[in-house]
């Protein structure tokens, strides 16, 4: 099936307003938002049935070797990825396709920078002190959540590197539905930031 | 992508990646009915040892291998493999896939005049997750230790420990899952973005109403299992505790590999969040094949179309708050248990209110016994006790002597098989023509739901005394306790009505295939009936209409005082439904 | 038992009683019972014996909701039949546009949600909380920890002392020590091991529930009793033997692959009788431990 | 896609200000934690800031504050309600259990 048979895939539906990706972006991030929203259950569950003393009680401040420097860094890196995302949209909406092209690379370099700061000074650091997921539930979780988002954030790299490279084929036959798409990586992008906002200071700071 | 209205695309192309909802649709349907066949078949096995505990199994004895059937006598962990597989076969590879994937897929777009899902890739995509999805659960059997065997609801510790079939599970479900949120979201933006000029929410078939709610229900509590699936990957595979206590000993080790510090809770109400309303998924879209064939075969509307709607936007919305249900006896205190009782009470009430609907609109109707009618008219009778006996498993108390006995199994078979099932029969047999351009033998039709009604009830009417005695689900052999020795004549008679059962589907698999080529080929619209589907050819072609439709009225106008035949299609306008004589 | 037979017709009514039939011829060839002693009471198609004080308020329930069920299908079924008769199709008879105005439905509706949250609140809460939050007086019960693990129950009793010796996961041992008490622990040493759950008559029972390994589920039919049991948490149960006799205790939880087989008796006897066998399982128990030693 | 060029523009300072907010934000719940607040205080203040820069991010930078498409909220709403449900729940049935439940299986 073509594109241009299937009505509202560009132009907006004159009723809803959307056109058929954004509609999609948005219920696939709801689907998103109750598959964080388990973890964060999983995590609310876990630390409230955690015993006060003992081996198994949840970890705090020195104990979580968590380095809220790296973590807050790592903030840091992705709200300014965010914000490089909807710029580069804007560019794209008024016509700089080579500005655009630019904003899109910069989010693909800070969310690279984002995952090897992760792995080379989180994860391989704590592998070389030996804390592994099942060390304790709280690294557990930490490793699960984290770990997720970060298999996010990889996937949302690849997306916008498609975009920068063969995806962007597209702009010259069609502005509109270029701008759209990258409309709808924006929002999935935004939304993995939205998720790290949260995850920030459940892990390293409380 | 766009030249490709020009030259016919490959074979594989057409039918293997293809991208046509159609197409899509009926690989669903085929996958997904050879799924049902072989969930079916994993059951007669079980009956096998249920009725004749520790017996040789006569003729197929010997072909499961020394591992599962050493002599031809079931092993333990095998019939406990067969009872998780079934279960998780039948729901997540049969049940569903039907009724989303093939009816929802093929039916929903046409109803609403849609050339197409929104969007076709993604839905080839979701097919062929699935696909992978049901290979590896396939697979899993040939594992050392065999298929999962902690049940279809795995839960843990049990399935922390349990053999290597159990990751195999989980990934499977991880498919399985992605599968159906790809799904989920397809069809909510087809259903409120594809729908043609004229045809408002309120004029819309209630099927295409129950597949959006059911797309909700997918999208919203899949995820939590999809969580959970990697959460029990995790412990199996990274040595992770979530749902492992401090100080576990099996049998007779302590587990000193493992950090503790988890709760085996935390998987109950991570699966039963999805799992509950996941029971709507299974009922929602067969209410609505059942809405469908009633309103055609009553050539009447349906009485009650907005009560009926809003009841099941009720039922969605209530059926994520009443999972603890099934968590009565895991340890609740009172406030808790009060507040799932009565939100379970709760949500019978719009189950009420549509099978009343359903019911009323058979007064003053002119109903014609078709093949689909009688397995929708069935499903009336059978949804209405899978319901009732839900009322004594939703109050604590009751459920102290009921739960997790045979009653449960009578429960919600009541509601999926002779329910769901006969609805799915009474789509095909309601579908098919539109599907092949062919109909489905009817005497043959007729002699399938007669055995198969018969048949049903014995095999699981027995289940409630069983359970009233007593008699725990998921036994092995049940003869081993008083209070089961003592029903066990039903359980033969349970496994009687199964192979019985089994036997009647032949006229019906005859049937699907010889009618393919030698059916009596029929016109667009074979039922006279209203709805968009009947529209367009049958088969429709590419792209479905040729013409796009525009809507002008609701969707079962049957038997309108001064219309000139008893059927006012939704896309004719009022002069042409009258002027015609 | 005429309770049994009541419930037996009122579901029966559900699809009709000539699916019995069936059952009795095919079932003539029914494996013998696998347990080695006699279990009492008189089982059958309905409700199992019941032999504890306040189980009587579950059967209660139970047949109420059935006997709602059942009139409300039967009306309903009665209804159904009727219109399938009345409206088929056939020359000459055309169906009705306009729908009728049923207000019978709704007030059946209301009527249907009424009688539930009777059943919810008048019936089934008071029963949850009793079970749930009001324990016998510690001093008037005879308490016993349950330790389950696959594919076997273990009872663990406090002894003369009235005190349940400390217990730790560390010192299980399948043969010396199933329990894992702590022999430096005073309380233990008086504490008896048993694989057969003994109660005396007519005394209010705790039962602290308690797992080794996987979840279980603790189920005393003719008591009217079922709590799973969770690792990692200790759930009590309790009840009033009224009836002497030997019955069984059964897993209602799948636990692995003999889940089947696990399954325990429990005897209900006079406080004699009661006080005789916990002290002769004390001495086996003692003498078991010496000559490992 | 009803904002013009000049709407998108103006857009670009909500941004950039939206991202000086978030810097700041992020900044204050690192130093918040060294109050030595009381636990459930502690996990109030980083929530609440935490929230705050979420809604910024879902407001601005994923243009809620701007969307009139009703869908969307209708299943933003939804989503939220489900997601609260799913993480309090459970959670709350940690504190009703049977009288005299303990949780440790040993002892």
């Amino acid at each position: 099936m073509s594109a241009e048979v299937l009505p509202y895939t560009i132009k907006p539906h004159p009723v809803t307003g959307l056109y058929n990706g954004k509609f999609g972006v948005w219920l696939f991030l709801a689907s998103e938002v109750m598959l964080f929203g388990a973890l964060f259950s999983t995590y609310i569950f876990l630390r409230i049935g955690a015993p006060e003393t003992g081996p198994a009680a949840w970890p705090s401040g020195e104990e979580t070797h968590l380095s809220w420097k790296i973590g807050g860094l790592n903030t840091l890196i992705l709200i300014l990825s965010s914000v490089t995302m909807v710029l580069a949209w804007v560019q794209f909406k008024m016509d700089n396709f080579g500005k655009g092209r630019l904003y899109l690379a910069i989010t693909a370099i800070l969310a690279i920078a984002f995952v090897a700061i992760k792995f080379k000074f989180e994860y391989a650091h704590k592998f070389h002190m030996d804390i592994v997921p099942s060390t304790s539930v709280f690294f557990a979780i930490y490793y699960t959540m984290t770990g997720l988002h970060a298999l996010h954030i990889i996937g949302g790299v690849v997306v916008i590197c498609y975009f920068i490279g063969p995806g962007a084929k597209l702009w010259d036959q069609n502005r509109e539905y270029y701008t759209n798409r990258i409309e709808c990586t924006g929002l999935y992008w935004h939304f993995v930031d939205l998720v790290w906002i949260f995850l920030f200071p459940i892990l390293y700071l409380l | 992508m766009s030249g490709d209205h020009h030259h016919e695309p490959s074979f594989i192309r057409k039918y293997v990646f293809s991208v046509d909802h159609k197409v899509i649709g009926v690989q669903y349907g085929i996958t997904a009915l050879s799924f049902l066949f072989l969930g079916f078949c994993l059951m007669m096995l079980m009956r096998w040892q249920l009725a004749y505990p520790g017996e040789k199994m006569p003729y197929i004895g010997n072909i499961f291998g020394e591992a599962a059937m050493p002599g031809g006598v079931m092993l333990p962990e095998f019939y406990n493999s067969l009872g998780a597989m079934h279960g998780t076969i039948m729901i997540f590879l049969g049940v569903v896939p039907l009724l989303v994937g093939a009816f929802g897929n093929y039916v929903m777009p046409l109803q609403i005049g849609a050339p197409d899902m929104a969007f076709p890739k993604l839905n080839m995509m979701s097919y062929w997750v699935y696909f992978v999805g049901g290979v590896v659960m396939i697979t899993s059997f040939f594992v050392p230790g065999g298929a999962a065997n902690s049940g279809w609801t795995s839960y843990p510790p049990l399935s922390d420990i349990a053999t290597a079939g159990q990751t195999w599970w989980l990934f499977g479900m991880v498919c399985l899952i992605t599968s159906s949120l790809l799904g989920s979201v397809n069809f909510i933006v087809t259903i409120i973005q594809l729908r043609v000029e004229g045809l408002t929410m309120f004029r819309l078939p209630f099927f295409v109403w129950a597949q959006l709610i059911t797309s909700f229900l997918l999208l919203l509590a899949f995820p939590p299992l999809e969580a959970a699936g990697v959460l029990q990957l995790m412990d199996r595979l990274a040595g992770t505790s979530f749902f492992l206590p401090e100080g576990l000993v099996v049998s007779g080790v302590l587990q000193t590999q493992i950090s503790g510090g988890g709760s085996p809770l935390l998987w109950q109400h991570l699966f039963w969040f999805l799992a509950h309303p996941e029971v709507y998924v299974l009922i929602l879209p067969a209410l609505g094949i059942v809405a469908e064939v009633i309103a055609n075969n009553t050539r009447k509307p349906l009485w009650g179309y907005r009560a009926m709607i809003y009841s099941t936007i009720f039922l969605g919305f209530m059926s994520f708050i009443v999972w603890a249900h099934h968590m009565f006896m895991t340890g609740m205190g009172t406030k808790i248990s009060a507040f799932f009782a009565t939100t379970t009470m709760i949500i019978s009430i719009p189950s009420v209110v549509i099978l009343t609907a359903l019911v009323i609109s058979l007064y003053q109707g002119a109903i014609r016994f078709t093949v689909p009618m009688l397995f929708a008219l069935a499903f009336l009778p059978m949804f209405a006790i899978g319901g009732l006996t839900g009322l004594p498993l939703g109050l604590p108390a009751a459920d102290i002597h009921l739960h997790d006995t045979y009653y449960v199994i009578g429960h919600f078979h009541y509601v999926v098989a002779p329910g769901t099932i006969f609805a799915i029969f009474a789509g095909i047999y309601f579908w098919y023509p539109k599907v092949t351009g062919r109909m489905l033998n009817s005497t043959l039709g007729y002699i399938h739901f007669f055995f198969s009604f018969i048949f049903i009830n014995i095999v699981f009417m027995p289940m409630f005394w069983q359970g009233m005695a007593g008699v725990s689900r998921r036994l092995y052999n049940q003869t081993v306790y008083a209070h089961g020795d003592a029903v066990q004549s039903l359980t033969v008679m349970s496994s009687w009505g199964a192979w019985m059962l089994g036997l009647a589907q032949i006229p019906f698999i005859i049937n699907f295939f010889i009618s393919r080529f030698a059916g009596k080929k029929v016109s667009n619209n074979p039922w006279h009936a209203t709805t968009l589907e009947w529209l367009a050819p049958s088969p429709p072609p590419h792209g479905n209409f040729e013409t796009v439709p525009v809507v002008y009225r609701g969707p079962y106008e049957y038997s309108v005082p001064g219309a000139s035949e008893d059927f006012n299609p939704q896309h004719v306008t009022t002069e042409a439904c009258s002027s015609v004589s | 038992m005429n309770r049994s037979r009541i419930i037996g017709i009122a579901a029966a009514l559900l699809v009709g009683v000539c699916l019995i039939a069936p059952s009795i011829v095919l079932g003539q060839t029914e494996a013998p019972a696998v347990s080695g002693n006699a279990i009492d009471g008189d089982y059958g198609y309905g409700l199992p014996p019941m032999v504890s004080k306040d189980g009587q308020r579950v059967d209660d329930l139970i047949i109420i909701v059935h006997w709602f069920m059942s009139a409300l299908f039967m009306g309903w079924a009665i209804f159904f039949v009727y219109c399938l008769m009345r409206f088929r199709a056939r020359a000459g008879h055309k169906a009705a546009y306009d729908p009728i105005k049923a207000k019978v439905s709704k007030y059946s509706e209301i009527g249907v949600a009424a009688f539930e949250a009777f059943l919810l609140i008048g019936l089934s809460m008071p029963i949850w909380a009793a079970t749930k939050s009001e324990p016998p007086p510690e001093t008037e019960a005879t308490h016993v920890r349950v330790v389950a693990e696959q594919f076997q129950w273990n009872f663990h009793y406090p002894g003369a002392d009235g005190k349940f010796g400390k217990t730790a996961a560390d010192l299980v041992d399948t043969v010396d020590n199933p329990l894992g008490l702590d022999p430096n622990d005073p309380a233990a040493e008086d504490d008896v091991y048993a694989t057969e759950l003994h109660l005396p008559v007519n005394k209010p029972v705790i039962c602290d529930l308690t797992s080794k390994d996987v979840i279980h589920s603790f189920s005393l039919t003719v008591m009217r009793v079922k709590q799973d049991v969770i690792p990692g948490m200790r759930i009590p149960v309790w009840f009033t033997p009224v009836k002497e006799g030997r019955y069984e205790v059964a897993c209602a939880q799948l636990c692995g692959n003999n889940h089947y087989s696990m399954r325990a008796e429990m005897v209900i006897e006079d406080d004699a009788s009661f006080a005789t066998w916990l002290e002769e399982v004390g001495i086996v128990e003692e003498f078991d431990e010496d000559e490992l030693d | 896609m009803s904002d013009a060029h000049a709407d998108v523009s103006k857009h670009v300072k909500a941004y950039i200000a939206v991202f000086a907010t978030l810097a700041v934000l992020t900044i204050i719940t690192v130093w918040a934690s060294t109050w030595h607040l009381s636990h459930p205080m502690a996990i109030a203040v980083a929530l609440a800031i935490a929230s705050v820069k979420a809604t910024l991010v879902a407001m601005i930078f994923m243009h809620l504050k701007w969307e009139k498409a009703g869908n969307i909220w209708f299943v933003i709403v939804l989503t939220v309600f489900f997601f609260v449900v799913l993480v309090s729940i459970p959670a709350l049935m940690h504190s009703d259990r049977p009288l005299g439940t303990v949780f440790s299986s040993w002892g």
